[in-house]
């Protein structure tokens, strides 16, 4: 459970940090509002059909639940430290994801666009560096490869 | 103590396993790993630890009980 | 219209650049994917209670539609060839806009993270400098004010 | 000619009106609009304008028939 903001008024928005099912990206967009924030900035890491020229079939995410997700809320807590945010969400698939699926996303929401641009990458950048969730791509090829690059740096 | 790997780590090792051998620390638990399957030091190399769902450092003193976590370079999204 | 790539594989897109009725968020985003697109970014500028420490009751949006459809065009095309986009969208609104409701939404989505950052936040920040839209504020207690700052800069 | 004026201008001008007097260009209309309404001035200094959809310049030299149309700095969102 993420409560959506750290010290400043917030839109409570209740989202596991990993889901095992497919993310519902609209519904979370249409949850982000508030009526302070004049900005709302989305990011949705998404599976592309090819990686280093291999064709993607899908890719499957593994995580250590409970401390990715103590990561991820560590995460939002900072960014809603560093920066005034009215709203400051992210969620991550674990399992199958298969190509144009979405694998995470990030919501951040703010009076003004830059601290939701700034916040928005801050918190993706260290999700994708720092949670302890792994990657191995599947490809139609048969072969796979456990992450290392991510597909979306 | 109980061994628990991820990721990449399963392709050397079974997901879960029990050691018995006398490994007092996490230093000597990763030297030992590495031997056991050589292909894996270098990604050992890499690897960080969790006991109780918290991060230990090298010189952690494992004790009989705890379950050990491995977990390569992680790489999200 | 807008064709929502450059020199790109593109999934095509038609969107008109300005709106008089309320921007379908949402189903803009749903529209916004595309299976080389390994990141999509959205931007939604949305109307805030209050500005400059009066409370807002709604912004009416006046624009010169020809040259304004026209200007927010030419700025996706340059963001498409300064970078790598799979998809470049953008739209506006016109008229009375409420507190909450959206003005602007911005998607962008292109292979990896960074681009489509940088060029989301490119377009916004252009067509909120050089489109021939003007924002006029109405608040609560009967005043006026016509933009100069706009609400989430 | 034909004068069209956006956003905030209107609180000084009418909408859309005609200008029959004898001027020729850009910059006599600024002055000629600034003499009309002396509120004005300051942000007409600032305003941008188009014929036939087109930005034009100080020195573009109006004919009878145009529309032009002046524009106050613009902020979007």
């Amino acid at each position: 459970m993420i409560r959506s903001a750290y010290s400043h008024p917030v839109a409570e928005v209740e989202i596991t940090e990993l889901s095992a099912v497919p993310l519902n990206v609209v519904e979370l967009l249409s949850k982000a509002h508030h009526p302070k924030a004049g900005a709302v900035v989305l990011f949705s890491g998404e599976v592309r059909n090819n990686n280093n020229g291999k064709e993607v079939a899908y890719l499957d995410y593994e995580a250590h639940q409970i401390m990715a997700a103590k990561m991820i809320r560590t995460i939002l807590d900072d960014a809603n430290k560093k920066w005034p945010l009215n709203i400051a969400i992210a969620q991550h698939r674990t399992g199958k994801v298969t190509v144009g699926e979405t694998a995470v996303v990030v919501i951040t929401a703010s009076a003004h666009r830059s601290e939701a641009y700034q916040a928005n990458q801050y918190i993706i950048d260290r999700i994708k560096h720092e949670a302890l969730i792994w990657k191995c791509e599947y490809f139609t090829d048969g072969s796979h490869q456990w992450g290392g690059n991510c597909s979306c740096h | 103590m109980k061994i628990q790997v991820f990721a990449v780590l399963k392709d050397y090792f079974d997901r879960e396993f029990d050691l018995n051998d006398d490994i007092t620390d996490i230093a000597s638990l990763r030297e030992h790993l590495s031997r056991l399957n050589t292909s894996a030091q270098g990604v050992l190399q890499l690897c960080r630890f969790a006991v109780h769902d918290e991060f230990v450092d090298q010189t952690y003193n494992i004790t009989k009980n705890d379950t050990i976590c491995i977990f390569p370079p992680s790489s999200g999204g």
